[in-house]
């Protein structure tokens, strides 16, 4: 036989057994697999019962995050060969809620990222007719950075502050908040400090940095958050001097539903 | 997640302003007062000395200093406290306790450099 | 619709697990550490606050006091606890000019200004500022 | 975020990718008091249209014409379009895009601020918007990110459609799967529209993701809804031999050259037009994909394809443009070549073969999303208007999520404003249903080692699917596919599974897309059988010649039962302005 590597799962059943257990797997040790491949391999020839997310396999979905020895990474831009002679551990994203095998709870890190109000708020409509907005390279290149996230949720496996205190909006959810901030459409800062600026926002974050290590698009949340905080300190300051001339939210561009 | 506003950005503005000072100047400080001085590396007169720190610079500078690194370390021991700990509940008494020390050692300074 | 003849599939309530952090979860990785050693730093930074403010009342109560003082600082285990306050400084300080580049972006003309030149302005400045210092107190 | 039990909407969406989301987007807008559903069986941001790169087309420029967009798109599609569908399709398209310019997409820009263009495959003009090189994720993005906003819309993220509830005629909503819990759901709604994408997924060698396993459009069909067009499936001529990642088109756009094994510019042996030192529209490496294609497997048979592990492979040479304009306009091409191949563009040439990429073909549908059965519509690579025919002009397709999305969910919306109300039998509906799925899927398999595995069925698929009815067919070959794939119906007729838990049983799901993707397989296989002719991306060896007298007609393939052979029908091509020509391209 070519030669393989040994693969642990961590592995969670809550209809059979109440605890989370390690198995282990040997699969053949491709040079071009990745250890999403190797999952793949399982669930097809070893156990079709090994349940875990993927979709493109090519690192732009943000699905298949999971720890990989001890570390956040995407497990379809992650290869077998860097992790010779094995054994791979594998287990869920770190500071997530557990539904079963390596499938994580999401439905939180959701409602996070809609927390602060990531689409573009501007102050008048404006029509197609209108035509497009004028933005410069230089002005795309300002935000362009925070679009690039995958939503993978690596950082919030990464950054211990997430794991310590649940109400912390993250890093992720910040870097939208920003992508916005600094989009020169986008006029709605105002109605996103209300998150940002509030208990479980940016402030929150203690700057470990360990958000932007983790991450495999470049994204660099920690410093959306560092700049964030100066901009909010500032907003801050000028509400509770001035409160008059502080920018106030005129709207938050959400669309109700009439009854 | 509440959206009512507190203070954090308040405090920390100070953490930061803090951070900045006592990153430039503490460690100087700490080498020429606390070490060479002691060792006798160097020596002057207390009256010479004195009369350096009532320049009202130096006295502004001082204030500064203190305060702002006490507020500075305040944060981020209200912070630590709460990481090491594990504890959500002792993130309120930790706060009180740590912005009141720092508040309390901004008045015991502001007092010493006042009346020099 | 009618609910209660909606299908009967067997539903199951998924009972997740949610692994907590340990206590010790700062030694997990190396990085961890040096992050907590970052905070830990305000222990020892706010400590000799408190000494120069101490230092500053000594002066300005006059010569016994002073004395007394300045015996209280050549005592070996003060001189030791200061060599502690000054590593853990210069790492406050190291620490922070490196982090600093995270929340400046500074432009100049068209271009951003990276990373290893903003650390650089940081430490230079910071040498500066000892230097005056050192100069004002040791040519007094 | 989740309720348990018959939820009713007005409209629901299945389907979170870009033409659900567009959808789902102008059902809100056009009456904010219509409640929307959004299912999909993966988080939006997860759907395909992530992975889309080069970019979204739409006349923008003063330089460029509505007139020439419609023609580069019929004649891309070998005249197989609905002219009509394609004069709706490129008016409106840059309102489109520019809708998507003001809900914040961030399109690459011209020093100038206004939105950039670049050239794309078989467009005669520069007319393709792109966000850097990944046009894809960002339109998603911004769509899902623009869709929260709106109240009325209410998702469910990881629901699998399972089944359309029909009755009376009228489609009434679907059955769910709940994958977290394994609960069946009943959604009831009076307009459905299906944007459940393509169906790659039912070939080997794709740059499909793995969800893309044309789920909706087998809920269709088993609706009795024909599928038109299904033997036209492309082949992009640039992916990643063993992972089947897209090297985007945009790299020949750029100047990158396709060389084989000689070194050697191939493409102008093949009617493509001669090389010429600066990349010139539909020429060489930017002729159409189908030729392109079609050209490597011809250079295969002589021979003159490199040999590699994971099949033959020509080489895609992006060398010369230096390493900053790669940088520049190509970083996630570097990006993926560096992770996935290990090998750098910069210095050296980039393998490359042919992989299946989009599907033509698919639910048959009208001008505005319209199905047959009455309250059904579907847009989106699932549906076929059709304005890609036979063969789709690269980023025609995401600009076409865009306008018929809309253009779907608007119908929906007036659709369901004067629907009648839900029929009594919905209920027994679901619960038949729930005992088909417990029947075919889960009657005990547990403890199950070997015998017929998911993967097994699955693999002789993806090999008579590439065998049979790849870039080049014949009646043996298709013959061969056909008898292989009712065989494979036959072994999965029931389809017992391992895995017995209701918490997250992607066994269970993945058994129900494959059995999908067999009923999918057995259209494309007939519908290729039967049209003795040559025409876009269904190439016949035997009959290499387009037959306008005959074919120049959309192919319909109705389901009779699972497992037998789909009986196939015709309907007539929309010619307005553009009679059929020849397609020249060089
Ligand atoms: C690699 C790649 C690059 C491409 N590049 C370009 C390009 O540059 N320009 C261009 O114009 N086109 C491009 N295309 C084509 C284009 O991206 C696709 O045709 C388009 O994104 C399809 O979008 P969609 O909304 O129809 O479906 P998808 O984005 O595939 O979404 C399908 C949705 O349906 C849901 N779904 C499926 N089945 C079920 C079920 N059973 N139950 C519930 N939900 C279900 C999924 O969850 C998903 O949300 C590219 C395609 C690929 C593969
Ligand atoms: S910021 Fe980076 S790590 Fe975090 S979710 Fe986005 S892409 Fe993933
Ligand atoms: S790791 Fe966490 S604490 Fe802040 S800088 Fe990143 S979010
Ligand atoms: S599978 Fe999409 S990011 Fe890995």
């Amino acid at each position: 036989m070519d030669k393989t590597i040994k693969i642990q799962v961590r592995r969670y059943l809550p209809e059979k057994q109440p605890d989370p257990f390690w198995q282990e797997y040997e699969v053949p040790l491709e040079p071009k697999w990745g250890v999403l491949d190797a999952l793949i391999y399982i669930k097809d020839h070893l156990d079709g019962s090994l349940s875990y997310r993927w979709s493109c396999h090519m690192g732009v979905c943000g699905s298949c995050g999971m720890m990989v020895n001890g570390e956040p990474a995407l497990t379809c831009a992650t290869f077998l060969e860097e992790y010779q002679p094995g054994p791979i551990r594998i287990e869920p994203l770190a500071n997530f809620k557990v539904l079963r095998d390596l499938i994580i709870d999401t439905d939180d890190f959701m409602g996070k990222l809609k927390s602060v109000k990531p689409w573009l708020i501007t102050d008048e409509k404006r029509d197609i007719t209108d035509g497009e907005n004028r933005q410069t390279p230089a002005e795309l290149k300002a935000f362009k950075q925070y679009t690039l996230c995958i939503n993978c949720m690596l950082c919030y496996s990464a950054c211990p502050v997430v794991g310590l205190n649940e109400d912390f909006v993250g890093p992720a959810a910040i870097a939208l908040a920003q992508r916005y901030n600094y989009d020169n459409r986008d006029s709605g800062n105002a109605a996103r400090h209300d998150t940002l600026l509030a208990h479980g926002g940016a402030f929150d974050c203690t700057l470990i940095g360990e958000c932007s290590r983790a991450c495999p698009k470049h994204v660099d949340p920690t410093g959306a958050i560092q700049r964030y905080k100066a901009d909010g300190a500032m907003e801050y300051w000028k509400r509770l001097i001035w409160p008059k001339a502080a920018t106030a939210p005129k709207n938050d561009g959400i669309v109700k539903q009439i009854d | 997640m509440s959206s009512s506003r507190n203070n954090d950005p308040f405090w920390w503005s100070f953490f930061g302003a803090g951070g900045v000072f006592s990153s430039f100047f503490i460690p100087i400080h700490v080498l020429l007062l606390g070490i060479a001085l002691p060792l006798a590396w160097w020596t002057v007169e207390p009256e010479t000395l004195l009369e350096l720190v009532r320049h009202p610079l130096a006295r502004i500078y001082l204030f500064m200093l203190i305060s702002l690194t006490l507020f500075h370390a305040a944060h981020r021991i209200r912070f630590t406290l709460h990481d090491l700990l594990l504890a959500k509940q002792i993130d309120t008494p930790a706060a009180y306790l740590c912005y009141t020390g720092a508040i309390v050692g901004t008045v015991v300074t502001l007092v010493t450099v006042w009346t020099l | 619709m009618d609910t209660e003849t909606a299908p009967t599939y067997k539903r199951f309530r998924p009972s997740a697990y949610h692994p907590s952090m340990a206590l010790t979860w700062w030694m997990k990785k190396p990085s961890y550490l040096l992050y907590i050693l970052r905070e830990l730093t305000a222990v020892f930074v706010a400590a000799y606050a408190i000494i120069l403010l101490l230092t500053v009342r000594a002066l300005s109560q006059g010569g016994e006091a002073w004395d007394t003082w300045l015996a209280t600082l050549q005592r070996p285990g003060m001189i030791l606890f200061h060599g502690f306050i000054l590593a853990f400084a210069v790492y406050h300080s190291l620490t922070w000019f490196t982090l600093a580049p995270t929340a400046l972006v500074v432009r100049i003309k068209d271009k951003v200004l990276p990373a290893s030149a903003l650390i650089a302005v940081h430490v230079a400045a910071w040498v500066g500022c000892s230097a005056f210092i050192a100069w004002v107190l040791l040519s007094a | 975020m989740t309720r348990y039990g018959p939820d009713e909407y007005d409209v629901l969406i299945v389907g979170g990718g870009g033409a659900g989301l567009r959808a789902a987007i102008a059902v809100a807008e056009t009456d904010p008091r219509l409640k929307v559903g959004v299912v999909s069986k993966v988080y939006p941001m997860r759907s395909h249209t992530v992975s889309a790169e080069g970019g979204s087309a739409g006349v923008i420029k003063s330089n460029d014409s509505i007139d020439e967009h419609i023609y580069d798109t019929i004649s891309g599609g070998d005249w197989l379009c609905d002219q009509d569908a394609v004069e709706a399709f490129v008016n409106e398209a840059p309102k489109e895009l520019l809708r998507m310019e003001h809900w914040g997409c961030p399109w690459s820009r011209e020093p100038d601020g206004s939105v950039a263009v670049r050239s794309f495959g078989g467009m005669k003009n520069k007319r393709t918007w792109y966000a850097a090189d990944k046009t894809g994720f960002h339109m998603l993005h911004t769509l899902f990110q623009t869709s929260l906003k709106y109240e009325p819309i209410r998702r469910y993220d990881e629901f699998f459609a399972t089944t359309l509830l029909v009755d009376d005629g009228r489609c009434q909503g679907v059955v769910a799967l709940e994958m977290a819990t394994g609960r069946l759901h009943t959604i009831a709604a009076r307009s459905v529209i299906l944007c459940t994408g393509g169906f790659g997924k039912a070939f080997r060698f794709t740059t499909n993701a793995n969800i893309k396993t044309g789920d909706g459009v087998a809920l269709a069909y088993r609706a009795g809804v024909p599928l038109k067009d299904m033997e036209f499936v492309q082949y992009h001529p640039t992916g990643l031999p063993f992972t089947g990642i897209l090297i985007t088109e945009a790299t020949r756009a750029e100047g990158g050259f396709l060389l084989n094994k000689e070194d050697y510019r191939y493409l102008q042996d093949y009617n493509l037009g001669k090389p010429a030192p600066q990349p010139v529209n539909r020429t060489m490496e930017l002729g159409p994909r189908d030729r392109l294609s079609q050209a490597f497997e011809q250079e295969r048979q002589k021979g003159r394809t490199i040999k590699g592990p994971y099949g033959d492979y020509v080489h895609l040479d992006l060398r010369h443009l230096g390493e900053q304009h790669i940088n520049e306009r190509l970083p996630m091409v570097r990006e993926l070549c560096l992770k996935y191949e290990k090998i750098d563009p910069v210095t050296q040439c980039i393998p490359v073969r042919p992989v299946v990429h989009y599907t033509m073909g698919g639910i048959d549908v009208d001008i505005n999303g319209a199905t047959c059965v009455e309250g059904l519509y579907a847009a989106g690579e699932a549906s076929c208007v059709s304005i890609n025919g036979a063969n789709r002009l690269g980023s025609n397709s995401l600009t076409e999520l865009l306008v018929f999305g809309a253009r779907a969910g608007r119908a929906a919306a007036e659709h369901a404003k004067q629907a009648k109300p839900f029929s009594a039998k919905l209920a027994a509906l679901a619960r038949d249903e729930e005992q088909r799925i417990e029947e075919t899927f889960c009657k005990s398999g547990e403890g199950k080692t070997s015998g017929d595995s998911i993967a097994s069925i699955r693999e002789t698929l993806h090999h008579q699917m590439e065998a049979g009815a790849g870039i080049y067919r014949d009646e043996k070959s298709l013959q061969t596919a056909k008898e292989t794939v009712l065989e494979l119906q036959e072994r999965a007729k029931a389809l017992p599974l391992q895995d017995s838990s209701y918490t997250f049983n992607t066994e269970l799901t993945a058994a129900m897309e494959l059995r999908n993707l067999l009923e999918l397989s057995s259209a494309i296989i007939e519908s290729g059988l039967l049209r003795t002719e040559s025409r876009g991306a269904h190439q016949r060896t035997d009959f290499p010649q387009r037959d306008d007298e005959n074919y120049l007609k959309h192919s319909l393939a109705h389901r009779t039962e699972y497992g037998a052979t789909p009986r196939i029908e015709y309907a007539p091509v929309t010619i307005t302005k553009w009679p059929p020509k020849e397609r020249v391209y060089g």
